[in-house]
């Protein structure tokens, strides 16, 4: 797979490491920079951090309030901050209404709580699409909202970012803050799906 | 620009591919121009906006038939050249071509506004206002999506100010500004009759936005 | 749709270049797809709506990548593939791939109509009526183009009945009825200030429109 | 030149020859057919027959008068008749109003009088910016016009065709309806042109 996308890419793998090292000679970029950036975004940011706030919020009422209050306080007060996370806004779910995020006009994205999008959220079916179609957009996710649940997108046209905070699923109330982290999936906190309760997941496989 | 990139609304893309256990990066190129970038408006002093538009300059074939990664090689490449960090000839030297950015569409930004406008202004509307998007087609960058220009909407949320990204994009002026999310029902977006409910919020400058009352009749009731 | 074709207003595809001495022709593959194409429309009972909505429903990037003529190979491909004179296996078998209607977004049209109108229907509209176009945005085809819609003009002429293209492509019905040409001023299109004066006129069939004085305030007075 | 586009287009060369091998095995199309239809596009049908449109209408008030409320009939009458000529309209030049055609949607154009149009009608650059900035893509052909003559575009969205009626230039007094028919252009009955002088071009000759 992975050698399938060296194969298919060789043309931009060529250019980036010209233009790396034409940079490099310049004195503008260096190498030990690229990596250490590259591994702060492969490792230390990802929607682990989100899941973590989400749970928090599912267990602590008052820490729920201060997210939909000010996320970027929230976050922050959780170690995640950043520059795209200077202006976070979190989006609550609930039996009425469903939010959905997007960003038409490129691809932002809230990278501090997330991390980098994935390649769908970057998709020109889910760009353009998303605001005029996102029933239709969640059912390509396996998602089929009630008709009486309104949904609302969020296009992430100026330097907001959104993250949806998601409906705690049924069958979780025993669980601690870090099991539940583990439910909240990166596309329950974009909006093209819901959590999934273990106890759906239990009685499938009890059925089985 | 009405460029290639105001895709909101567009048809024929298909449906949303959704890739299991997708890794960060998928390629060791990607792992390094999207640091690499980062770096270089950092050191070029490259603002969101100009970066945001120079992407959005390359060639619409180009654009569509780029993944998000080569859109930013594109879009370096661009900002490279036209700082006068690297030459056209360094570039043939070093890429066999002349750079992306001999072949992105030249920036055509407004004139430059006088910084007269304090820093924090006063807000124009506020939440519960029935506002309208302006129908504006600027030559430059615009965050403006041409989905929603010419729609009514009710201001939610006020975020504040911001610099404001036409001017912003083009060195002409931060033009610090209110913006606020506007939220615009589906039906007024789309014309559908559409029975369940759907909403659509755009982040909204204070200059893309006009009094709904003065351009048409009050749809609707109170919020 | 809003397909790519619909680019009408969009920036970004560069200056408009002029080719001294233009052949009709540029290779002898245009020459003959061109007839080929007539013919085999012919053979197959296709309308011009639905040629050119096989033609609209071409993935966006390769439509741009696409010359004309290439368009034109693509679209008899889908349209030899959807009327079942080709299988997939026969164009593998001579083209080495399914064809470009394997590709191609299916046709989405209306639910059929009755053929319950007249085929002179009255028209609603006459000359000099201040008129709207509706913000239609159906998921077949249509020829109200984007940068209409929702734009406020004036009737000129009356250019008698036709059949309506976004049932007719779909074969769900011909539903004659009138179409005018609707005059809209540039400031109202592109929300520019042009002190010089330009209008755009648009050949729009009644259902795209409705009466000026239902959706707004009259603006400007009378012609 | 044309070695050079056989070696581009290699690629629909091929696949147009195995569709038409295709379709004549399946008796859908024959090659007389598609060349005597082909010869047809290459040497009947061309902006030839809309220049003596124009130029008759220029001599002549009453077919002038005929052209501008039915130029179908007008074209009829001149043996100029075809399925992309059965709603055929003609629109005026004068020093008050300019006119220009496009076809945004595909590109529609007048066959019937004007043949086959040009690459740079069906280019994506004129179909995008016509509508928007008629006086710059005039520009692109090298016609300025002062900002009292007001633009009129009119966008082929129907089955419409039009043709543009050029204003006849200073000088021709003199001239014959076939030395008028001479001097006009497709790009004039399109509006990206005016018709040039004979006398301009003269007096440009007589000062080298």
């Amino acid at each position: 797979m992975s050698r399938n996308h060296d194969a298919v890419e060789s043309g931009p793998a060529a250019r980036v490491r010209a233009l790396e090292e034409l940079l490099a000679r310049k004195g503008l970029v260096d190498s030990d920079s690229i990596d250490k950036l590259a591994d702060t975004y492969e490792r230390k940011v990802g929607p682990r951090n989100g899941a973590r706030m989400v749970a928090r919020a599912w267990t602590d009422a008052a820490y729920k309030k201060r997210l939909l209050a000010d996320a970027t306080a929230a976050a922050t007060e959780m170690g995640f901050s950043g520059p795209e996370g200077g202006h976070l806004v979190a989006v609550e779910n609930t039996d009425r209404v469903h939010n959905l995020i997007v960003c038409t006009l490129c691809s932002c994205y809230p990278w501090t709580v997330l991390g980098l999008p994935p390649v769908w959220y970057k998709s020109f079916a889910y760009r353009s699409h998303a605001v005029s179609d996102p029933r239709g957009v969640m059912r390509d996710f396996g998602l089929t909202l009630p008709d009486n649940v309104e949904v609302r997108v969020w296009d992430s046209s100026a330097e907001i970012r959104y993250l949806v905070l998601p409906k705690r699923p049924r069958g979780t109330d025993g669980l601690s803050e870090g099991e539940l982290a583990d439910l909240v999936t990166r596309d329950a906190m974009v909006g093209v799906a819901e959590v999934a309760s273990p106890l759906r997941t239990g009685s499938r496989r009890s059925q089985a | 620009m009405n460029g290639i990139h105001d895709i909101g609304g567009m048809d024929g893309f298909g449906p949303v591919i959704r890739e299991e256990n997708e890794p960060v990066f998928h390629a060791d190129w990607e792992r390094r121009i999207y640091p690499l970038s980062l770096l270089t408006l950092r050191q070029l002093g490259v603002s969101a906006d100009e970066f945001r538009h120079s992407i959005e300059r390359m060639p619409p074939a180009r654009y569509l038939t780029s993944s998000y990664y080569e859109r930013w090689i594109a879009a370096v490449e661009t900002l490279l050249l036209e700082h006068g960090v690297v030459t056209r000839e360094e570039f043939r030297a070093a890429l066999g071509d002349e750079g992306a950015g001999a072949i992105a569409k030249p920036a055509e930004g407004p004139p430059a506004t006088s910084g007269a406008r304090s820093k924090a202004p006063r807000a124009r509307f506020k939440r519960g206002d029935r506002v309208r998007a302006r129908n504006l087609n600027p030559p430059g960058h615009t965050r403006l999506p041409r989905y929603a220009r010419g729609k009514a909407g009710v201001v939610v949320r006020d975020w504040g100010v911001f610099v404001f990204p036409d001017t912003n994009a083009h060195q002409a002026g931060a033009r610090p500004q209110h913006c606020y999310a506007v939220e615009f029902d589906a039906r007024e977006l789309w014309g559908k009759p559409t029975s369940a409910k759907e909403r659509v919020s755009v982040d909204l400058w204070e200059d893309y936005l006009e009094s709904a009352a003065t351009t048409g009749p009050k749809k609707g009731g109170k919020r």
